[in-house]
């Protein structure tokens, strides 16, 4: 690593940037740029690897390695670097398509193994780079290419769906807000393991003003429920409290601030990130963002190259000839 | 009253034969029983003592689908064949010599295949009405003249093994288990097998269960004294030491083959093994292999399907590890999708197909060759990878070494197609000195300015391996098409073009030695061209033609694409060209196509292995039309 | 259908069953052979629809329509015919492997879309049919074939996953209780939208008594919380109780039985089956059987066939003729 | 001053063109301009009108990959390209006559497709130095006399939009947006097309917008006048129409006439028609229509990915559906397997391919031809399905009543290979009345003893197709190999030999008519075979040839699997045969495996279609040796 300190201009690649004006896209990349140098971590070191759909442009502009690799399978390949890579810092780009329709399983079986991943899901409900058909997370009804008659899927709750699949770290953030979006970065950065990031991310063209509600000055103060370790889980206008075994939002005015739910990130016990996951589904009249969950628990990778360290330290390294005179053998003169 | 474990080895001699001793130069036993009656163990343990003792040798285990099948029925026998001798072996043998069979179930699998005069030993207390009944027997054959062609044993192999372990401790059921362990005796006996490693073996094997331990040993024994105490064997049976070239040997098959030869690649090529496969059958064995010898540094991970094994395989090469992934038919088509990123990546892996009978689950324990075409086409696009393939058990390391060189030297999917013939059966192998392997050295892409990710070698075509890490070079990557050393996006027509032509090129212009011909007499105008796991039943049926005077010749390819270079030549020099193969006719199909030559091809897709019969009467055929 | 009521053996196919022996499948089998004729549904209006592993082999041996897919894709096959024929009963069969491994994609989408499917997951905790490799369920630690120096992965908790994935019935059962077994598949029956059944299954050979605590007769007892809606959730030694926002297990003897939550499996609110699914992961002391949630919510195929039905009705059948000679047309004579 | 809006129709007549006015046989346009500049709606809209209009015509859209690549630059360039006659128009055209670029970008990306003498139409407004530098021209071509050769028309088309709608209480921006309408009124002019129907179609589209529709029909007109009024456009043209058969036409583009057909093939066999999908370029449009006719009770299944999708239609027509799946080259390979277990289970499938540049990701918007040996041979054992292909874009109506009939009468899976070319290009159709179309009528297996479900039709070979639902037909199919006629799972090697040349057999003997050669003059020596959609490019140069007085023979295959029974004797019949591809020689490679002839394959992966000068040369350099 150079002495000098690498700048967001050094995280920029030389290629166009080719999101359709407007785009939420473009303010994650520039956010993205300009966080990288905190990490204090070599270009080189740093992989960013994506799926299929308009996120998964992301890493063409990045002055780092990358892969715009194939629809859904990102994690398989990003997994595969991680393991046999521990020394990289590996991101995963990905699109509510990508992440939760072809390739759910694969991100489901990276967030239980713990694989060593900041996967950064930008979910704009839709299906950007194919013209618009709805997607797992499109809420019900959405009338699109594919559903003139409107969609009839229950959609899926990304953070839900990850804590159900025991996941470490779970958090939400907004495209536009690049503070919260760096000041998630940053925890994701730091956690051992698998990091999953939901980002609302506006598509102008085929889904616009999704999350207009968690944008625009005048609603978002009410709709964002802010979750802060340590801190009461509250928005401008509401707050959390316990309501019996479950969750209620209730409005700041009716109960004293004693009474708010304090927010654990750390709980072991994912019923509480989930209880937490399930105060907004498709409407956004009280979004929960900010980390879900952040637990402590060893890395896939880690634990796999421990155990192959431990096996040599323990036998010492493998003997090729040891091995191939190794078991029954016979001597012909 | 159990006889007195014996102490160190104590070979045939000392326990002195008495009985008169014949010489044969092979025979092909085949062990067959329940699933549960050990028929698989039987058979390994026959064949270590058997290679110990210098004849060569090939097996062929055979079990079924299910895990356990109904007991005494049909669909649950397993079984294992092998044939030795005093001279080179190539295959496990058409017809047994010897069957086992533990029950009439296995007798009524296992007859057809047996020539007249062949001997069988059967445990005669398991032909009880209700175990005749269950198969379709309506009489005893023992009994009822209908194996008269045969010579029969009828042994009480149960009765006897129970009443030999009365004295343990044992219940009757656990007691019986023992029978297979009476059975190898006896044919220890007959064969004047050594009893050491056996003995050993099982001395291990139960270090911890002195019980089962002694009733094994005792059933062993008892096994071995019937054959040379009772009247019904008269004669026993000596196969010389096959002349084989000095070294020192292992058996070996061709999973354990493949798996060693991996490790291998890696040492010699200073890379990080990575496996990524999920399991299935007959592939995964591979896996279990290569997961047991983690202190090489190898990574297996067994991953949630066939798609995310690949792709993780694909991110580890792209790390600079030997990224490899191992399955079988229905996981190849799964993987075809990333293949095709692998092609347009340009980045080394390895592809393992260990085929079985298809289409769809198919006979997931029987073997076929009929992927070829699925390895050439199965992706979208011009999509060109490299495919080789091993002709017998052992040939597995050194092909695995092979697509090694090939993947790494040329950025490229390379297959390797097995088949499930070569993947279970085993023979005897000399072992290598790891100097004498190829040495398999990779340059990765230094640090350096305007790197060009697709700047190609002039020679090889391929292009940098450029691995993170590497200050300087950071370049992204991706399965849109490419410009022309850059790498970047590019949808121009002519780049286009160029860049699907210039993969097609790099992968046709592999290197790869040139086919040889065995043509002994120079005189035959029948080739007979094979690839895969033919090449033992095929060169059995060539041997056995020359020897009965016939003229023809035989070569055997390797590499599948891009072919040897002087095929063409070959196949223009034979006027008639036969080419077997356990499909409809794919390599066939290959070879037409490129060089106009009207092959005659010859198939079976049985999911079993050619007979030499069968291949010498399909030559015969031609050579005489 | 036919007046006479069917019996048991009119659901007992001509194949012969080829499990291992002691194979806890047989029991499943026997169990569901009984349990057919109570639908009073005809045979030729059942289909079972397996994917591969040894649980697979499931439809062969009923005397109903049956397929025996490819591995893990049972449910896309199933959610075509289920949508294309509301008139038939669809059952899947599949096993941890073939649901949760190879198949999660398909599973967790035919859950969130509520496909009228019975889903019986035979989880033995192990792949059964290839000899021996861990699966997504097995206990981080285990040695198998695959895993010689023991599995590193964290397992799935199957009810956690299917409840982050929006299922609105899940439940769990034991091959070896009849009686309880029938209970769930009959519930599931009743239920609209897909129904999840894990079903603990023993595999003597690869994993013998990976299920003796919840089958012994001297620790079952205690091991299985015993969930009934608008009952105490309570073994024969424990019960559960509230314990702030989360749920606890105590002695029975410490609590008075007033204490204990009471079962409400048509709670809407997915967070409370969730934290009933966190009492017990891999370790089996206390495992909750029963019926995690059963909520009501239309099912998919209903959905698929009304949307169609309502725009026929609103617009008519289509009529070919129209349909080509619509749009911008002209006449050359 | 705003115009008066027009009470309905007013032909060009009426509005009094008083220009001098030439005829011409043919034209080819092509509108280029930025992505977001309307260029696709422009072209489609000058395409209704001219079909009206009774000209032949065809057309090729050419878009970015991205949604909105950046403005100004060559990426974003979108482009609309068609050809009219009046004569049988055969494909888009080779080099546009005239190039309509509404920006530097669409100037520069399109200026090496035109020849000579070409007429360009330029917005000069959008030449800005900014402009003029974002895509790299360093002076500005409208000045600095580079553009010579071309007869250019340098029009202010932005202010003149914005100046027409000055009175409009619209913002420039929205203004401007309709310079895409001022455009298109002055190429109305130009050609004389008729006014009324985009006139209608605008007053539909912006029906609850009036001043955008003002805005519009304001500059359709104002582009009109321009062209009527101005000095800069000295003469219009007039093209006949074209001699076609008599009956009611529409344009159609290949993913509709596919929808279309499919509906129609439910129709017709009274099946439900079930799409299970997943979207894909060039594929989704076909889900996108078929999603719009839910009255013919269509259902249409948004699958979570490509193999659901297939597993979906798989499970559909398991049910007694017309299963259907459609995709482009990377949604195939991930459907192999799937395919696989149809073919075992030999139930009715039809899977539509819709090719696009690979391999891999490859070129998405782009056409190619390379998923043949992919649909072929792409999935383990050996698994044949059918596989046809339409011609041209209209063909693609016919192709999936074809697909139906072949997939429903032989319980087979069957390939359509379209490919993005015929896909989004358009022609005009002559609506067939429904009572002329195939009757597709199926039988289902009745109720009945003993029903064996895979008791072959000894003509088709077909098995019953058993369906749910069925009393007393209940049983078990699966992936595992089946007994012959039982179904029930076989693990027999003769069984299995001979299911696998069953399973060939049947599709070998799928009954498709026979292949037909256009040789008008009965001497041509070379003869050109094409298959899927270069038959428009190959017609189109055979015509010249045979124009320019070379005798030339033309066949195209519409079936690739099994290939027409009389094909050995054509290609036998003529000394060359040439096989133009958009790949490396894949059907190339599928004729010359079969019937060994030594086919010429001309080959170009540009991911274009053919030009019918390229071909024209190619046939040229065969045909003069
Ligand atoms: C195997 C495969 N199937 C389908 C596609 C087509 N495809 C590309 S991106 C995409 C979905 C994009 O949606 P999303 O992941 O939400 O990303 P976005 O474009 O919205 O950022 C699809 C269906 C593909 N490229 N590959
Ligand atoms: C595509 C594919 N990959 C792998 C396999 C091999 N395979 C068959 S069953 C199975 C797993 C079985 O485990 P599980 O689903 O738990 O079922 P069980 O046998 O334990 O009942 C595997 C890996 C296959 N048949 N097809
Ligand atoms: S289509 Fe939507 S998501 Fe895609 S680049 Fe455009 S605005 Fe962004
Ligand atoms: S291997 Fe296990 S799961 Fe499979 S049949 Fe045998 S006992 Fe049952
Ligand atoms: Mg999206
Ligand atoms: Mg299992």
């Amino acid at each position: 690593m150079s002495d000098v300190a690498l700048t967001k201009k050094d995280f920029t690649s030389d290629q166009e940037v080719r999101w359709c004006p407007g785009c939420g896209d473009y303010s994650i990349l520039s956010t993205m740029q300009a966080f990288l140098p905190e990490l204090g971590i070599a270009r080189e070191n740093i992989v960013f690897i994506s799926g299929i759909g308009c996120s998964s442009r992301f890493p063409y502009y990045l002055e780092t390695f990358g892969m715009h690799s194939i629809h859904g399978r990102a994690p398989t390949i990003a997994s595969g670097l991680a393991i046999s890579r521990p020394d990289l810092t590996v991101f995963v780009i990905t699109g509510d398509g990508d992440a939760l329709s072809i390739g759910g399983n694969h991100l489901i079986h990276s967030l239980r193994r713990n694989v060593e991943l900041k996967i950064l899901l930008f979910n704009n409900r839709i299906y950007g780079l194919t013209k618009g058909q709805y997607s797992p997370t499109s809420e019900q009804g959405k009338i699109t290419k594919s559903t003139p008659l409107g969609s009839l899927d229950t959609p899926f709750n990304p953070v839900s769906l990850a804590i159900g699949a025991e996941a470490t770290f779970v958090a939400r953030t907004v495209d536009s807000d690049r503070k919260h979006l760096t000041e998630v970065l940053r925890a994701a950065a730091a956690h051992k393991g698998s990091a999953l990031i939901e980002i609302f991310q506006n598509c102008p063209i085929f889904n616009d003003g999704a999350f207009d509600i968690v944008k625009d000055g005048d609603t978002k103060g009410a709709a964002l429920l802010q979750m802060v370790h340590g801190q009461a889980i509250k928005s401008e206008t509401h707050g959390l409290v316990h309501d019996g075994a479950s969750l209620k939002v209730v409005e700041l005015s009716t109960v004293s601030e004693s009474d708010l739910v304090i927010h654990d990130a750390h709980n072991e016990d994912p019923s509480y990130a989930f209880a937490l996951s399930r105060l907004s589904a498709s409407e956004l009249d009280h979004v929960p963002v900010g980390i879900f969950r952040d637990i402590s628990r060893p890395g896939y990778g880690e634990l796999v190259n421990n155990q192959v360290a431990e096996i040599i330290s323990k036998q010492g390294a493998g003997d090729l000839t040891a091995l191939l005179n190794g078991g029954d053998t016979w001597e012909v003169e | 009253m159990p006889l007195p474990l014996v102490k160190g080895g104590q070979s045939e001699q000392d326990k002195g034969v008495t009985k008169p001793v014949l010489s044969l130069d092979q025979v092909t036993i085949r062990f067959a029983g329940d699933s549960g009656d050990g028929m698989q163990l039987t058979g390994d343990r026959f064949t270590m003592d058997t290679a110990s003792l210098g004849n060569d040798l090939s097996t062929l285990p055979n079990y079924p689908a299910e895990i356990r099948a109904p007991q005494g029925t049909i669909l649950g026998v397993s079984s294992f064949q092998l044939h030795f001798a005093d001279h080179h072996v190539q295959t496990p043998g058409d017809a047994p010599d010897v069957l086992v069979a533990m029950n009439p179930a296995a007798l009524k699998a296992n007859i057809k295949d047996l020539a007249r005069g062949a001997t069988i030993i059967v445990d005669k207390d398991e032909f009880t009405t209700r175990n005749l009944s269950k198969v379709g027997y309506e009489t005893n054959p023992l009994e009822d003249g209908s194996l008269e062609s045969y010579k029969v044993h009828g042994v009480a192999l149960t009765s006897l093994t129970v009443a030999a372990l009365a004295s343990l401790a044992l219940s009757r059921k656990d007691a019986e288990r023992s029978k297979n362990m009476f059975a190898l005796g006896l044919l220890t006996w007959m064969y004047h097998r050594p009893t050491e490693s056996t003995e050993n073996f099982l001395k291990t094997k139960f270090a911890k269960k002195p019980e089962i331990l002694e009733a094994n040993l005792l059933a062993y024994r008892t096994g071995w004294n019937y054959g040379e105490t009772t009247e019904d064997f008269s004669v026993s049976y000596e196969i010389a030491k096959a002349k084989m070239p000095a070294g020192k040997y292992k058996n070996i098959s061709g999973n354990s083959a493949m798996a060693y030869g991996l490790i291998a690649a890696a040492e010699r090529s200073g890379l990080k093994l990575f496996l990524g496969s999920y399991p299935i059958t007959p592939a995964s064995d591979i896996l279990h292999e290569l997961s047991k010898h983690k202190k090489f540094g190898v990574i297996t991970f067994q991953a949630e399907d066939e798609i995310a094994a690949i792709g993780s395989a694909l991110g580890a090469s792209y790390g600079g590890a030997l990224g490899i992934t191992t399955t079988s038919g229905p996981g190849v088509a799964l993987k075809s999708e990333m293949i095709g990123l692998a092609v347009m990546l340009e980045l080394p892996l390895i592809i393992i197909d260990v085929q079985r009978g298809g289409p769809s689950t198919g006979l997931p324990t029987k073997t076929e060759q009929a992927d070829l075409l699925q390895a050439m086409f199965g992706r979208n696009g011009e999509s060109p990878v490299a495919v080789i393939a091993p002709s017998h058990a052992s040939d597995c390391f050194a092909i695995a070494l092979e697509a090694a060189r090939i993947a790494t030297t040329y950025r490229v999917p390379v297959f390797i197609l097995s088949d499930g013939y070569i993947a279970n059966g085993s023979e005897p192998w000399k072992i290598p000195s790891v100097d004498s392997l190829p040495d398999l050295h990779v340059d990765f892409a230094q640090s350096q300015e305007d790197f060009l990710p697709y700047l190609r070698d002039p020679k090889t075509l391929a292009r940098p391996w450029a691995i993170p890490g590497t200050k300087g070079i950071e370049h992204r990557i991706g399965g849109l098409e490419k410009a022309d050393k850059t790498g970047e996006i590019s949808y121009e027509p002519a780049n286009h073009d160029f860049m699907v032509r210039t993969r097609a090129a790099k992968v046709a212009g592999i290197d790869v030695p040139d086919l040889e011909v065995e043509d002994p007499s120079g005189e035959a105008t029948v080739l007979v061209l094979g690839w895969g796991s033919t090449y033992g039943p095929i060169s059995a049926a060539m041997e056995s033609l020359r020897a009965n005077g016939e003229n023809v010749a035989q070569a055997h390819l390797r590499y599948l694409n891009p072919f040897p270079k002087n095929l063409g030549e070959v196949l223009k020099k034979y006027p008639k060209v036969i080419v077997p193969e356990m499909n409809l006719g794919q390599l066939a199909l290959l070879l037409r196509a490129q060089f106009l030559k009207d092959v005659i091809s010859f198939n079976q897709v049985r999911g079993l292995p050619f007979t030499t019969a069968e291949l010498m009467e399909a030559t015969m055929k031609v050579i005489h039309v």
